[in-house]
């Protein structure tokens, strides 16, 4: 993976949001949703974020697609080329860069305007952003339905009259609307029932392969994330603390965090002999999160160093592509293997 | 909870203190000379022009508006709020004779109407679907629909001309004790708390409904508890927070409406006393009233909001 | 005398009647037996009507539900059996049953304690409800159970409100609730669904160690294949209303019979296989519950349906002794229904 | 795919709802009493001869009967006339309080919920003052400085009518601008007034309607009682309050019942209609309140 191929670079993104009291709003504190992190995200993968409730995951998603205005840091867009920082566009190149960055929701049954037809919900965000005239339009949403296996005529009906999978598969759909390069996916098959669940996923692999689109997905599920991602990030109270392609963070994963987690997710196969580690007590809030590392309340290895000081995502010394946030690291890889 | 109280009761103080501004300005606003208000009516008579613009002076009736406005809220506070212009007496003494007949009045009304919309509505709820909870929603509607005054009109008719059961008119002898004219309270304050009876029985079946809904009504339930336990421990405690704070949201149109009634039943409430002031332009007295009544609507909601702060542990820390 | 089993459900049916006199089959003749001493798993989609057949058992139903047919025996040890499908659903027998015999946890913990009782309230209720003990030695017995169940500084915290609590600590909570009165049956109804993997895994390895602490059945209702091949002795797979497979861990797990087991294993992505297979989903989506097929409700999604199939409903086969399937193409014993 | 084999229908929100209004029995029952009332007043010169407000001597407090079908009042007006005159205006005062009050409630209301910040915050607290402060009394003020009459009275209306629209539009932007549609509309870039105007207010639109016709009877009722104490619609003006008013006093309402009767039911029959009206359109565009 070079340079050249970075489609988005995120550079030490934070957003916090105030926690007002009092009947003059006094700000009492903050909740540090996205607490300082880098990220690159290459043309073409599926990037897996991965963390529990309240870890910012679709904070930093919400921030990529600029729901959320991040506090500080940058995000760096390959524009055919060029380098240039998403959050310092002028209004109309900003308005232009929308239409790049996508968003498919977790909910799909709030993700549709209710009062509007399908046809209504695609074609304000088509007319806006091309100059397409009525008839082409609609032709557009025909295609774009018959690509996630919907009837064109569909295209008149109202959301109440369709299921969860197909809502979702409408509102990737919509996503794709203005031909977007990035789409971020947030829990997008969390909604919907385990026999659904498959359909939308392959469906949006193969969407992916045709039409060569990056994603960025996010989920709390690990084993979705590991179907669906080249890579994967596990957050945990507003940073990432382990980055990895799927395989390899599956088969050497470092840091202790990322380790009680995939040991608790339950595995559908009874001959899969696996030891739990089972963490103690809850995730503290991310209103006051512990100092130095922020897993060190929770984890069995803690020592003096990570009361202290915070471990800084930095690659292993002999996997570049594999980066933790641990003081153990090194040892942990060592005892590992390869 | 303690806590909380002060932190009511120092929102409600900016509250006042707009009321009382828009009062200040409504008298303002109105014609008629204030040293009329400020003075018992004999000690002006055979003034001189110059005598009077003197004291006009003195007074600082000359002042600027704002001053006049704190000079006037402290007086208000102190019990100086000067002087009816239609009868001469002072209007504190007016007050403090005729405001705790309305108040009497006004919660009575709310006793009754909350009693009776709790019951109807409690009965509405467990036997959701029949005809009795249907019965319900339609004289709920009725009575939300029926003038307050109409129904003071027609109890009237039925309940004190035709039947002789109840007084018309009045509210009673001075002499007798308050439980003898207890009798001379019922008309007016049914008819006055009808319309919140039907509002709260209307709301309090909604609102157990949607408990009887909660997860935690199911816990109850396979907890082992008998229904009644069940009903009373879990579901109309719950379901009292709403109530609570309907009432808070009807409490000033229950304070409103006791002046008309008092108009049907000749009650001699402050209410009555507001109306002839005000054709009489004795606006001294007509805003001194509103701004007490006013009060006394706040008062009673920083009351209502504390039983629901109360009722709620959520909002007692 | 006691049997093997401690509950029975024979061709139980829960229909509900909806306007304009629809009835909703919900569940619909279900069958299966726990074991004493041993976890059941109930596995489904939601809207198969696992949770149902749970409330039926409890005979926690709304009013508009009947149950028409079958037989729920309850036999507790030391006890005389019971048919919980006879009872009068507000009476006093299924309500000394509830909560002290047979207890349940449910879904989401956030909305299943009361806001405006302390904690120790509420457990403290069911004990009273069900014996005659003092308030404090009822706290005191509160107390223990909840640290037993790890609640970091229980004596103080009993005095808490919900709210104050996180959303695993509430579902211990819960789990306090229904173990405090030692019961011989615990229903948990998802009890891990609405919170975090650590949370789950937390809350499942507490419900196994007090099941071998105090030796009680359980019946845990679940959409995760994960969730039942981690806890459960003996599994029953539900679709529309109907058990469609019901084994041991193993019949199921390793011989999976019926193609609505087979696809629901495949379509689940398992961690640790990173995409390599790719997964196949199930076609189209689970019928309407009040236009349901004639004959296999699984009919229209199978890729192994024949006319046979959508003719008539599949009897129950027995495959093996413990391994009982509802599918045409199974070879074995013809059970009744 | 199976599912594209179904038939498709182009579908409208608008009949379906429509339909399900006329399976309401209580909603067509009081649309009928509305209509039936609004018409006869709106018809008033083809249904009497009289006129509201010329006296007839000769005709004084005539009981029910003959030409008079509600009697005639102590000056000899026919009381039927005054009905129905008097309707079209307490329905006008009525409706276009709770009108102005709406637009203004869905204007401030929306804006507030969608941008929230302190000037959401002045203007709840705005709200909360004039809900707090009686309205009957809050009429009385208002009529100290501006004087009677009728358009002070809609004035007032509107004045105190925007806060519960006001609350529930705020209240419904709060939870819709955080709904996965809207947020899907900022990131495809549709500009805000596009978002909060075609977007978001459609799905208020609903509750909005069913909330006109609660003030609409309520203006209706407030009007009737300030007219019934003389605060209301200057007297010579015909109003149900109005031509109710003679009833204030305690020999009328035993000597001369039909002076309060018809006007009382009238209003009582009126407003009822409303009131079921509404809430069927509640249970129609807005379950969720139920």
């Amino acid at each position: 993976m070079t340079e050249s191929n970075v489609l988005l670079e995120l550079n030490n993104i934070k957003k916090y949001f105030p926690i007002t009291a009092g009947i003059f709003r006094r700000e009492v504190g903050a909740v540090r949703a996205v607490d300082d992190i880098s990220l690159r995200v290459y043309r073409g993968e599926t990037l897996g974020l991965v963390g529990e409730s309240g870890c910012g995951k679709t904070t930093l998603g919400k921030c990529v697609v600029r729901l959320l205005e991040p506090n500080s840091g940058s995000m760096q867009y390959n524009f055919g080329g060029e380098m240039r920082d998403l959050l310092s566009l002028n209004a109309q190149e900003s308005f232009a860069a929308r239409r790049k960055i996508q968003m498919v929701f977790q909910d799909p049954y709030s993700s549709l305007n209710p009062m509007k037809t399908i046809y209504q919900s695609f074609d304000e965000p088509i007319r806006i952003h091309s100059d397409r005239n009525k008839e082409e339009r609609r032709e557009l949403i025909a295609r774009l339905l018959e690509a996630v296996n919907l009837h064109p005529e569909y295209m008149y009906r109202y959301p109440h009259e369709f299921s969860g999978g197909q809502r979702q598969r409408i509102c990737i759909a919509r996503a794709l609307c203005v031909d977007p390069e990035l789409v971020v996916c947030d829990e997008p098959v969390s909604a919907l029932d385990v026999s659904i669940q498959a359909q939308v996923l392959n469906q949006m692999k193969d969407l992916q392969e045709k039409l060569g689109l990056t994603y960025i997905f996010i989920a709390h599920d690990l084993s979705v994330v590991e179907y669906m991602s080249d890579r994967i990030a596990v957050m945990y109270l507003g940073q990432v603390l382990e980055l990895a392609p799927a395989r390899s963070l599956y088969d050497r994963h470092i840091h202790p965090y990322t380790q009680a987690l995939l040991s608790a997710v339950p595995v559908p196969d009874i001959r899969a002999k696996r030891e739990r580690i089972i963490l103690e007590g809850d995730v503290p809030s991310p209103a006051d999160p512990p100092q130095g590392c922020r897993f060190h309340t929770r984890c069995q290895y803690c020592h003096a160093r990570c009361v202290e000081e915070m471990p800084k995502l930095e690659p292993l010394a002999a996997d570049p592509e594999h980066f933790v946030a641990c003081h153990l690291a090194e040892e942990r890889f060592a005892a590992v293997g390869t | 909870m303690l806590k909380y109280f002060f932190k009511r009761l120092l929102v409600m103080i900016p509250m006042m203190l707009a009321i009382s501004l828009l009062v200040f300005g409504a008298l303002e606003l109105t014609p008629g000379d204030p040293l009329t208000a400020q003075f018992p009516p004999d000690q002006l008579v055979g003034m001189s022009q110059e005598d009077l613009d003197a004291l006009r002076e003195a007074v600082g009736l000359n002042d600027p508006m704002l001053v006049r406005y704190f000079r006037w809220l402290i007086a208000f506070f102190t019990g100086d709020m000067g002087y009816s212009i239609q009868t001469g007496t002072p209007i504190s003494q007016v007050i403090s004779y005729l405001l705790p007949q309305t108040v009497i009045l006004a919660a009575a009304a709310l006793l009754i109407s909350t009693i009776f919309g709790l019951i109807f509505g409690i009965i509405a709820a467990t036997k959701h679907n029949t005809i009795w909870d249907y019965l319900a929603s339609v004289i709920g509607v009725i009575g939300i629909s029926m003038p307050e005054f109409f129904i003071g009109i027609v109890a009237i008719l039925i309940f004190a001309i035709n039947l002789g059961w109840l007084p018309a008119q009045g509210r009673g002898s001075a002499d007798a004790t308050f439980i003898q004219n207890l009798r001379y309270l019922i008309l007016p304050a049914s008819s006055l708390g009808l319309s919140l009876a039907a509002a709260l029985t209307r709301y309090t079946r909604n609102s157990m409904m949607d408990v009887m809904n909660q997860d935690y009504v199911k816990t109850a339930r396979a907890k082992g508890l008998s229904e009644s336990r069940v009903f009373f421990k879990h579901v109309f405690r719950n379901a009292l927070m709403p109530i609570s704070v309907l009432i808070f949201l009807r409490l000033p149109m229950l304070i409103g409406g006791s002046v008309v009634i008092e108009q049907v039943f000749g009650y001699a409430g402050i209410g009555n006393r507001l109306l002839t002031a005000i054709n009489s332009s004795d606006y001294q007295l007509v805003l001194t009233i509103i701004l007490m009544l006013s009060f006394v609507a706040l008062l009673a909601s920083l009351l209502i909001d504390l039983v629901t702060a109360l009722l709620d542990p959520r909002v007692r820390l | 005398m006691a049997t093997e089993y401690i509950l029975e459900i024979n061709n139980l049916k829960t229909q509900f009647v909806v306007r304009r006199r629809r009835v909703v089959r919900a569940v619909d003749g279900v069958t299966f037996k726990v074991r004493r001493g041993k976890i059941l798993g109930l596995v489904g989609e939601s809207g198969c009507g696992k949770s149902v057949t749970a409330h039926s058992i409890m005979r926690l139903l709304p009013k508009t539900a009947v149950i028409p047919e079958g037989s729920i025996l309850f036999h507790p040890e030391g006890g005389e059996s019971v048919d919980m499908a006879k009872l009068n659903p507000t009476g006093r027998k299924i309500r000394s049953i509830r909560g002290n015999e047979i207890s349940m946890i449910f879904q989401d913990p956030m909305a299943s304690l009361n806001p405006v009782y302390n904690i120790g309230d509420q457990i403290i209720e069911v004990l009273r409800e069900h014996s005659k003990i003092t308030k404090k030695e009822a706290l005191e017995r509160a107390v223990r159970m909840l640290e037993l169940l790890s609640i970091p500084k229980a004596s103080e915290r009993i005095k808490d409100y919900p709210h104050q609590f996180s959303g695993g600590m509430k579902q211990r909570v819960m789990i306090a609730m229904g173990l405090i009165c030692r019961p011989q049956l615990l229903i948990a109804d998802e009890p891990t669904t609405a919170l975090d993997v650590t949370i789950q895994a937390q809350i499942i390895e507490l419900i196994k160690e007090m099941q071998s602490e105090f030796g009680f059945s359980t019946i845990i209702i679940t959409h995760n294949m994960g969730i039942v091949a981690d806890m459960a002795d003996d599994v029953a797979v539900m679709y529309m209303g109907k058990i469609v497979e019901f084994g041991t861990k193993e019949d199921v797990f390793l011989n999976p019979l019926h193609p609505y087991t087979q696809a629901l294993l495949k379509s689940v992505p398992i961690l640790g296989n990173a995409g390599e297979d790719k997964l196949i989903p199930i076609r189209g989506v689970t019928p309407d519950p009040s236009e349901m097929p004639p004959g296999c409700a699984f009919e229209p999604r199978c890729d192994f349906a024949t006319e046979a199939c959508k003719t008539c409903v599949p009897g129950r086969v027995g495959v093996t002794d413990s391994h009982i399937v509802r599918c045409v193409h199974c070879i074995g014993e013809k059970l009744d229904d | 795919m199976s599912e594209n084999k179904k038939k498709i229908v182009k579908s409208s929100l608008a009949k379906e709802n429509f339909y399900k209004l006329l399976h309401n029995r209580l909603a067509v029952l009081g649309f009928m009493l509305m209509f039936v009332i609004l018409m006869a007043c709106i018809l008033a010169p083809l249904l009497t001869p009289h006129s509201p407000t010329d006296l007839n001597l000769r005709h004084m407090g005539k009981p029910p009967g003959g030409e008079h079908p509600f009697g005639t009042d102590k000056l000899g007006r026919d009381v039927f006339a005054r009905v129905l005159y008097g309707g079209r205006i307490s329905i006008a005062i009525g409706l276009s309080g709770a009108l102005g009050g709406m637009i203004l409630g869905v204007i401030i209301g929306s804006f507030c919920g969608y941008y929230g910040g302190w000037l959401d915050a002045i203007f709840v607290k705005i709200a909360e003052l004039v809900s707090v402060f009686p309205q009957l009394l809050l009429v009385m003020v208002m009529r100290v400085i501006l004087g009677e009459g009728i358009k002070n009275l809609i004035i007032i209306f509107v004045f105190t009518g925007w806060i519960a629209t006001f609350r529930l539009v705020r209240g419904r932007f709060f939870s819709l601008r955080e709904e996965s549609f809207v947020e899907a509309c900022r990131a495809f870039g549709i500009r805000s007034s596009s978002i909060v105007f075609r977007h978001i207010l459609p799905n208020c639109l609903g509750p909005v309607i069913v909330q006109l016709t609660l003030n609409t009877a309520g203006f209706i009722l407030q009007e009737a009682a300030l007219s019934f104490i003389g605060m209301g619609v200057p007297s010579g003006t015909p109003t149900w309050g109005n031509t109710i008013n003679a009833a204030k006093e305690l020999l009328n309402i035993t000597n001369y019942p039909w002076l309060w009767v018809a006007p009382g039911l009238a209003i009582a029959f009126f407003v009822l209609g409303v009131n079921f009206f509404g809430d069927g359109l509640r249970d129609v565009l807005d379950p969720k309140q139920q």
